[in-house]
């Protein structure tokens, strides 16, 4: 079967979510790549939206976080407050699973404004759960196109903090989880250097070109020394996407 | 201060808004994704209430259209978007061209504004949370300070109470005498009412009896100040139970609220 | 820190109290009035643990007796009696004697005992609260110091966060997995449960599919380490929907309670 | 028909109980007299119990403040922490109807030790929901039996504020409730001087001698220059308090 490079990310952000982990998800990319590991080698993983639904397991995508059929099909429904103090501050989220508009070399994340604050030339949502997603799950996993204006040396406003300014700086703010450990894109994987706390190119996915990743990062694109090739998708892969897809 | 512990008078919805809502009052319409008040929103629009501060966690449509037509002077929000469609063009034009006029904004995380309701639901002045550290909403907000654990010293991040003019959530049922039970998510309804000075309630329908439900939580009547019968009133959006999510209609949102012309037809035809 | 996702394995209570609560431990026995874990506090006196801080608002014939057996060091508490009884004997005599030995109170009202366990719950080193100002109990404790507001300079009260090793609450019924559904009055036992480094629930029963219930909440499989049936494991409380409370034997407690000698014949009886 | 002091005590107290206020019930008498005024003159008298019951009706006298009929009856039950933060704590609770051990002349409340508090000759209960209740309901109404063990000069510990040491006292304090409106006895009611916050007899019941409720009093017990007499029960109010009694 071939496949599409949104398929492809999809696909590979599945493959990271290990069964009997909780999952912190919002929607868009998160929801379906979170769905979709349910649906394939993760049957035990524990979906949490920030509408409350914890244990959610919807039959289709939802359309938003608050989708009726998130509360109905989960373990236990509880309040707004309750989710982020009892759930999520606690540390209780082993994954966090985010999008972003913008992301720069320390995986800091921007859903707020492109240029200026007081003068934006484009006003996004804002943070919604991101700031203590990105803050208190155990880890971080962000799934974003990749392109020269999403990956930028410095955010135009940091929403969420990835390592903020490099080594050391989440433990110096207490934030308490290990922050952003993968991005992936439509073209490949990119992980924190231990070292510097700058994300590289870990990965590579069927058919994509290290330049052409390159050419789709705003700053010095470093690759991993055992940079990998992603496994392709499998026809199993891609029908239970396509299924899941096809039905919302 | 609060709502009197006789019975919540049930009152058609223009009268319900006429008597709570006034210029310039902080109004808080919640409803996390499921029982959004939009009748209720849609009824300000029609009254041409002025200078509202807007509060919200989650904008959506009904928000992106009381600010287009110009009821806002503010909005106290967390995230405010089209959820699964895109942006919400009329704030985004609030906010970007001061059209029709400029929009103040005061900026939460979904944390943070949900523990200023409860703070504000607690009669506390502040909440405290782990959040906000190292973000750039701090700078941008008086509504985010430092506080210091007494015991242990750790720093963490204090919110100021919400406490809205009126606050306006929409419900499954309601008995006569203003009892009001909602069920599936519940969100920050209960925090919404428990921190404004006057509450209005929208239902599905007015029942005789309240027969208990798996997953339902009551407002008592005596903090509740009106209730009012609106069947379908949480449109597009959902009431379990009652109605699914339109999906197609946030959708089509998109079209109508991009063009300045076409959403002031649609305003005229309110 | 907290549980794992797996499943909570279903255990006899015995092996659940040996492989869960160590010797100078702070254990804490939750459930207000309704589901009161009597049982794995009984077996906790059986497998003789020493030097426990026992943590409980409102610790009362359980908690008499695990005093009078010689289990506690320590008690965290904001009301200890015998409910529309009395005294409880064992803990005066404890602390008004130091028979069977001393005892150490840590007090506080229900409002701050409440709060420090949301705190737990919550990941917080603290809480907010208006309380204790103008009493004689922040001078008797260091679990309450003044906290202003750093937004209107008001001053308030803070408490610490209660984490105790390990909760124990009692409940109607479990699944298979280990999720775990109470309903009735469900008082603190929720926040009991997600401040513990370690959880065990004892049920009523275990059942293979948890029917949703009015008022019912449930607890994930993934924040208890262990579950054990045991059927009428709240005597002499209740269990709403299966036994009503034993107020007869209540009264009963006080002859036994108020004498050492027959308080020893009790234990060794157990 | 002829009654105890203890029933004059029960039903003087429910009288004070107006009809759709909301009111904050501790068990023993001052749940007696609050259930009492339910089937009486206040049938819409707001029943909150610290277990977590709004708007209990219970059909009998619970022994216990968590008594499963609380919650069976109730409008609305929450958890412990929400009655205290979210129904308590912002003066929603119009009457806060509060026991004692010992009561000074400033309406201070003891129910934690007598003695010291390091060697205390009797160990008390506790505080309970008590601090709270005084400090942010409404008002607070005293039940308690008049004797001069229980009401002394100054209590040995102050479990509750009542008007601490005087005027100002609570404003100070930032104790949001107007504070001890009323003591109720078996022998009359006391209320605070406006100008002293002292307990001065406001009341006595039918029979009572002032003398006699200057001899159970630890203090040189004022008179209101109105002192009244209590009316004496009627045949329908004993007869509703015995129905309750005897049914539980």
């Amino acid at each position: 079967m071939s496949w599409t490079a949104d398929e492809m990310m999809s696909i590979a952000a599945a493959r990271f979510l290990a069964d009997g982990t909780s999952c912190f998800v919002g929607i868009g990319l998160p929801s379906t790549a979170a769905n979709l590991a349910r649906r394939t080698h993760a049957p035990g993983l524990v979906l949490v939206y920030e509408a409350g639904a914890i244990g959610a397991k919807p039959p289709r995508l939802p359309l938003s976080i608050g989708d009726g059929m998130l509360g109905e099909t989960a373990d236990a429904v509880v309040s707004v407050p309750e989710i982020f103090n009892y759930w999520v501050q606690p540390g209780r989220i082993d994954v966090g699973f985010l999008g972003a508009a913008q992301i720069d070399r320390f995986a800091n994340i921007n859903t707020t404004v492109i240029g200026s604050y007081d003068a934006p030339k484009v006003r996004l949502p804002g943070a919604g759960g991101a700031p203590e997603i990105a803050a208190s799950c155990g880890e971080v996993v962000v799934i974003v196109r990749q392109s020269a204006r999403a990956f930028v040396e410095r955010v135009d406003f940091v929403t969420s903090v990835g390592f903020g300014s490099g080594p050391g700086d989440r433990e110096r703010l207490g934030l308490t989880g290990r922050g952003p450990t993968r991005v992936i894109t439509d073209l490949g994987v990119l992980e924190p250097d231990p070292a510097t706390c700058e994300l590289r190119l870990t990965a590579l996915h069927p058919g994509v070109a290290l330049d052409a990743a390159r050419a789709a990062t705003g700053w010095e694109l470093a690759a991993a020394p055992d940079l990998r090739a992603s496994a392709p998708p499998t026809d199993g892969e891609l029908a239970a996407l396509r299924a899941l897809t096809e039905a919302s | 201060m609060f709502a009197s512990r006789t019975d919540a008078p049930i009152v058609p919805l223009a009268d319900a808004i006429a008597e709570l809502v006034r210029d310039g009052d902080a109004v808080a319409l919640e409803g996390f994704t499921h029982l959004i008040p939009v009748a209720a929103g849609q009824e300000i629009i029609r009254q041409r209430r002025r200078e509202l501060t807007l509060i919200r966690m989650t904008p959506d449509i009904v928000y992106d259209q009381m600010i287009g037509a110009g009821c806002a002077r503010r909005l106290v929000f967390s995230w405010g978007g089209n959820p699964g469609v895109g942006s919400l063009h009329r704030f985004r034009d609030a906010v970007e061209h001061g059209w029709p006029e400029p929009l103040e904004v005061v900026e939460h995380s979904h944390a943070g504004m949900a523990n200023a309701y409860v703070a504000g639901a607690s009669g506390l002045p502040f909440a405290v949370l782990r959040g906000y550290r190292g973000t750039d909403l701090p700078a941008q907000t008086d509504a985010v300070r430092p506080i210091v654990c007494p015991f242990t010293g750790e720093q963490l991040s204090a919110v100021p109470a919400l406490r809205p003019d009126v606050a306006i959530v929409h419900a499954q049922r309601a008995d006569r005498q203003g009892n009001v039970q909602l069920w599936g998510l519940i969100g920050i309804q209960k925090e919404a009412v428990l921190s404004a000075r006057r509450a209005l309630v929208t239902v599905e329908e007015v029942v005789d009896e309240l027969e208990p439900l798996p997953g339902a939580i009551v407002l008592p009547h005596w903090v509740v100040d009106r209730v009012s019968e609106v069947p379908g009133g949480a449109r597009p959006s959902y009431a379990q139970g009652y109605y699914d999510r339109d999906n197609a209609a946030y959708r089509a949102w998109d079209d109508v609220a991009r063009d300045r012309e076409r959403f002031g037809g649609w305003v005229r035809a309110l």
